[in-house]
């Protein structure tokens, strides 16, 4: 048993710290994140060159890491920084690719990980608030390929992606496991429309409506209908980042909340000095570790065990997180009073950033009752 | 024991429910009930439109233009204008500056100010708290001096709800550098168009610009601005701060955003079923919904206490902390219900339909309410506030 | 609206609240409560005489009251004075009586108000947790009457009681409302078997066996087959009045636990002055108001409303007295400290009390789903 | 990083379950996971058979008969043993006041009393609580003054547990009537059997005898049964109560509980569907499991620390608050899961199988558990003194 980061891990993140302090401080966090494109192109490239999107794959693949552990170091320093680039859709569709991909789509990784493409996952879709094997958008037989039509929601940079890789049932009842195909298409496809936005607690992200989208053969990833293993791969993979992100976030608004609470003065003491104050702050603390539990499990689970265990870990994760998150980001915001409900305090995104986890890939409901159905006997 | 409402005060409801049909109008209502911001000309319609009623200074005795309604009334009042989507009354000057010069004003200020508040011609914020003060508004920093027929105000104030729209703020200023705070305060009118008040928008975390700093540098007040007696002022700002707070529950509030939910809930979809029939979800539902009827309850005993004669002292302060933990979870609810379309920002459709927004209708404004009602546990007086006081004054603690 | 009792409750109040004081004292209490019986038949006597059982039913039939707001003001008192006397088991057959009897049962009535009679509810079964229409008792008719076989679980002062009111399956599926029949048994029937035994929050209950158990045709309460409403109608007067004792003991545990936070001292300051402390007894006090306030509206609504407005008034009562009084009793002890826990402080008996109140007639999880499913469109 | 056992403690893990399976009584292992209490007789047998494989002193170094465990293989052991239904070893002699003599004791002393304390000769309660102090220890009135070769010791010591089994009890005492507290209290060691010492049981409100108070009048106590030096005994208290709290989440017992837990909601039905299918009860499960899982791997990360070099401070803070309250959750849902069963009350069914339950078996204890265990949160230093802890150490506040 062994807690600590390998040395290789420390270095990636005190790089990715350091860089992120000196390029990605908040205001110019704030001016991206908030800004047309919710995304810095450039910052982006300078990321992919210092190996932060290397350390999402394995070596095999092109990159230089690709365990839980490396995923988790780097969305944790993400997370620390409030860094809005496309790094989830990169990870979830470069897992996809690595998982299912034949040796033509896999080729793409080595300009994923140079930065060179921007990824995007479209699967979700109006109605299956997070169920993953909700998928109502069809694709047709035709010719060789196939035509694809239906709607996908909250598409992460799904505006300006280059690549999408977009779920669509080839078969099946539309809750069903079986019968889901994944589709490697291009941004700019005939018929494709998307609808950009930007989220409330910044970045991008877009509606995709798919109007009778064709696609070759060689578009299809992975074995036709049998997509879902692949998708709740590539989302485990996200949702472990998603949980990482969060411990990142909230040690930040963790730490501002000890340093409000120990130099703000209110009827002439600290108000760090106000037990009840001390003891709220000493459960978030307790909390705050409990989540960083959860990160350590998730992130040992993903590269080993069988799928109940491996998933189970991950749902563990994603409600503990979520649920956590949120009590973080009510309780720092509280503790701060007003000022800490100003957009010119950092902690006012970190505390949006906080919540908003916990309404992608599952919030903590979803994940409970996934943890408890994985847990009955089947 | 009676839990049920006389007739009359039943005949008041249908009252209440058929102005509200006829005159509320309906491009108001549907941004209220979107959850959507209200421009100043809304807010000064729907006030215009409760005055041809007297219904607008609801807490005003009828001498000066108020009703005369009954707690009771009051409560039917809000509970009906939240159900219909009609805007909150804007409390500054009616609700919050009114019985002050009511009750402390001389008969000049009062015939001055108070008509004046009723025909929206002056539009008034608050000026009581002061950066780094919080909760603690004895610790006032802003100075008066008096020269000559004027008061020489020096200063800041901050959290200046809707001061952006305001022409007068009342303030509470130090007038005294050596006593101790609660006999060294006053409490000064004073006019935003004065040289030397400048204003700055303070934007909050939802994107939305509410609240306001105010700066008074060598600001000139007339003396005739000072409500009742010069280092008295505490006595009037607690009056202010205590005076009719059986309302502060938002029980009208809450039971208009539980009906919305329950509306999405039904609406709203996770994989197949209504988000109703989630377990977790429904339950969640259902806690809260129990806990507001409890709350309901809880409000109406206070105010027949207070009909009774009794005061309404701690007892407010826990309408305050259980009231606002029940909107601030109802809005958490209708948050969650949105699933990843609470993520969607459009900006403009927080104000206006022109934007359609992402996702359900109700998605546009759902998690940017949700964040911005997490002023309601600390505005006000902090709940962790209202537990001391409660600590103080029913546990003797 | 009026939030006063009437003059003549206030005086049964305290006519109540005086006795119970001078006679039911908590020494005289633990001395009844866990002795041999459970209960003491000359004090039952005596709050017969002074009208505590007739407050509970309506003039029309020789009691006095029998409105919501009477039962709850002689439970608060009972709660207020832990008195562990069969007055639940009288409350709820007796309603039942009344609601479904003929002129002979009904006649039984006059009896019971005058303390005569022990009466018990032999209603919930060992696997129905709290499910009122599960009953697999089932009777056979045979001859003019029926014959009683199955088991009965907790049922109060089951041991002694006079007169037991069973409930038994004549036809329909075991989980059906349809069906279920009422028989009125004296205890002394042949084949009826019990064992006895002390509650762990004082009085006594049993399990009863019925072995094949022979009643006439006169036996039968109401109509064949349509027990299930008398049944909800009597649980309901049940419900009203655990949450009013639940109420009158989260009363006296709190009055307690302040006392002993405004006198007792720990590093030199007596322990109410931390704030922390004083934060979580606000919380405590403000519970207490939101119990009471449902023990108010259930009270209101048993009287008046249609069947699902009246029982999911009931249901968020015994959802909210449950688990407002699980936490008083926890959050008690837990700021009396040791003592707290110590059989000689009275408090733990109260404590005791208003954990085992949520094992009675449905717990808190119970009442919340019953809650949600009367609210589901039907 | 690496969540893994190392084969080295995998063997060992092997090794423990071996041993449990060949050497622990089925009467005692059926008694612990009925949740029912242990006889002194119980307990002797079982830390017998652990002292046969210097198991019992467990965290002692080996030259005093210790195994010379780590702290991941007390881990390990500690998780197993509650899996298997073994005991907890009663905590007073072995692990309290033995590593305070080894660390401070004489060479006398712990050829004397060491020896003793594994051979079970001795059993050892702790004086350190007085009544009226509670968490604040340091407040000791119980005095001992020096006459000749001899202490005379007066006073009072309370919540002892296990007393009424004890010969011995070692003391905070008071030496110095003038200093401050915290430089005038020693530690000294008395037998029970003197004259003076009175042991009043304590009924705790499950009915049962586990503490008790203990009166001291003009106890005479040899000189040479004073632990290191007069006036320093706050220092050793501190080292006791600071010890090796690496196991104070107690995790094995959770474990073992969640078990039980699974296997009652598996079999109890709620109207003819098993309890873990109920949508309320499987979320109250769920999320202790989920906290559970979080908690061994804190504690395992503390545990790791202290491995590394770290001192385990606040730390172990943590671990006391949310590992009594992971158990006291896992007790009450036990509680929950029985229904009305949990209310019949057969007290002997406590002790032995003789008196059968009512309802299902784990009903007999399942109430009485739940209420002694209330414990958890107040004793060893209440969670509201480990949060005062955290505050200062961790949060420097």
């Amino acid at each position: 048993m062994n807690f600590e980061h390998t040395e290789d891990r420390r270095m990636l993140a005190d790089t990715l710290n350091r860089f992120i302090a000196e390029q990605y401080g908040i205001e110019s966090r704030n001016h991206i994140a908030y800004g047309a494109q919710g995304r810095s192109p450039a910052l982006w490239q300078q990321f992919a060159d210092l190996g932060a999107i290397g350390a999402l794959f394995p070596e095999a693949e092109g990159g230089f890491g690709g365990a839980g552990f490396d995923i988790a170091v780097v969305f944790e320093a993400l997370g620390q920084g409030l860094v809005v680039e496309p790094f989830l859709g990169t990870l979830m569709v470069g897992q996809a690719l690595l998982a299912a991909g034949n040796a033509a789509q896999k080729a793409r990784l080595a300009e994923l990980i140079d930065g060179g493409t921007l990824l995007a996952l479209a699967h979700e879709e109006p109605d299956a608030h997070y169920e993953l094997a909700r998928v109502a958008t069809r694709a047709v037989p035709q010719g060789d390929g196939w035509v694809l039509t239906g709607q996908k929601a909250m598409v992460l940079f799904g505006d300006q992606a280059d690549v999408l890789l977009v779920s669509a049932r080839t078969s099946g009842a539309v809750d069903s496991e079986e019968g889901i195909s994944l589709f490697l298409l291009p941004g700019n496809a005939v018929g494709l429309e998307h609808r950009g936005y930007g989220r409330i607690d910044g970045g991008h992200a877009a509606e995709i409506t798919l109007n009778n989208v064709q696609v070759c053969a060689d578009a299809l990833l992975g074995n036709l209908g049998q997509g879902f293993a692949t998708l709740e791969r590539a989302v485990g993979y996200g949702i472990l980042a998603l949980c990482a992100e969060a411990l990142g976030a909230m040690d930040v608004a963790k730490k501002n909340t000890l340093e409000y609470l120990q130099t703000r003065k209110q009827f002439g003491k600290p108000i760090g000095s106000f037990q009840a104050l001390q003891h709220r702050m000493a459960d978030l603390l307790l909390e705050v570790e409990q989540a960083r539990s959860a990160v350590i499990n998730a992130a040992a689970a993903i590269d080993a065990g069988e799928r109940i265990t491996r998933e189970r870990a991950l749902s563990a994760a994603k409600y503990s997180l979520g649920r956590i998150g949120t009590l973080v980001a009510e309780e720092s915001i509280q503790l701060h009073g007003g000022i800490g409900m100003t957009w010119e305090l950092p902690l006012s995104h970190y505390a949006k950033r906080l919540v908003m986890i916990d309404h992608q890939l599952g919030d903590e409901d979803h994940h409970l009752a996934r943890f408890i159905a994985l847990g009955q006997p089947h | 024991m009676d839990l049920n409402f006389t007739p009359e005060e039943e005949a008041f409801r249908t009252e209440v429910q058929t102005f509200l049909h006829e005159k509320l109008p309906a491009h108001i209502a549907n941004k209220v009930k979107a959850g959507q911001r209200l421009s100043k000309q809304d807010q000064d319609e729907w006030h215009a439109i409760l005055n041809t009623r007297s219904w607008y200074a609801n807490h005003w005795p009828q001498q000066y233009g108020g009703p005369g309604w009954s707690a009771v009334q009051k409560f039917i009042f809000d509970t009906e204008c939240a159900l219909a989507g009609g805007p909150r009354i804007v409390p500054f000057g009616v609700n919050m500056l009114g019985p002050v010069l009511i009750k402390f004003g001389n008969e000049a200020q009062k015939r001055y100010w108070l008509p004046r508040i009723l025909s929206g011609q002056d539009w008034w914020c608050q000026g009581y708290s002061e950066p780094g003060a919080g909760s603690d508004l004895a610790s006032v920093k802003t100075t008066a001096v008096r020269e000559g027929e004027h008061y020489i105000v020096n200063g800041q104030k901050t959290w200046t709800t809707q001061g952006q729209y305001a022409n007068m703020i009342f303030c509470l200023v130090r007038t005294d550098r050596e006593a101790r705070p609660q006999e060294s305060i006053s409490f000064l009118l004073v006019d935003m168009n004065s040289p030397g008040v400048e204003l700055r928008p303070i934007r909050t975390l939802d994107g939305d610009h509410e609240v306001n700093e105010v700066f008074f540098t060598d600001v000139k007040v007339p003396v005739e601005n000072l409500v009742g007696e010069e280092n008295k002022g505490w006595t009037y700002a607690k009056y202010l701060l205590t005076y009719e707070r059986t309302g502060i529950a938002g029980v009208g509030f809450s039971v208009a955003a539980l009906e919305k939910l329950k509306v999405i809930a039904a609406k709203v979809h996770k994989n197949g079923k209504p988000l109703a029939q989630d377990p977790q979800f429904a339950a969640r539902m259902a806690k809260v919904e129990i806990d507001l009827e409890n709350m309901k309850t809880t409000n109406l005993r206070v105010i027949a206490a207070v009909a009774g004669g009794g005061v309404p002292g701690a007892e407010s302060s826990m309408l305050k902390i259980r009231g606002t933990e029940i909107r601030q979870e109802l809005l958490s609810l209708i948050r969650r219900a949105m699933g990843p379309y609470a993520l969607p920002f459009i900006e403009e459709a927080q104000y206006t339909d022109a934007d359609a927004p992402v996702g359900p209708p109700e998605a546009a404004t759902a998690a940017a309410n949700y964040f911005n009602y997490r002023k309601l546990s600390i505005f006000g007086g902090s709940n962790e506030i209202q537990k001391n006081i409660i600590s103080k004054m029913i546990l003797g603690l």
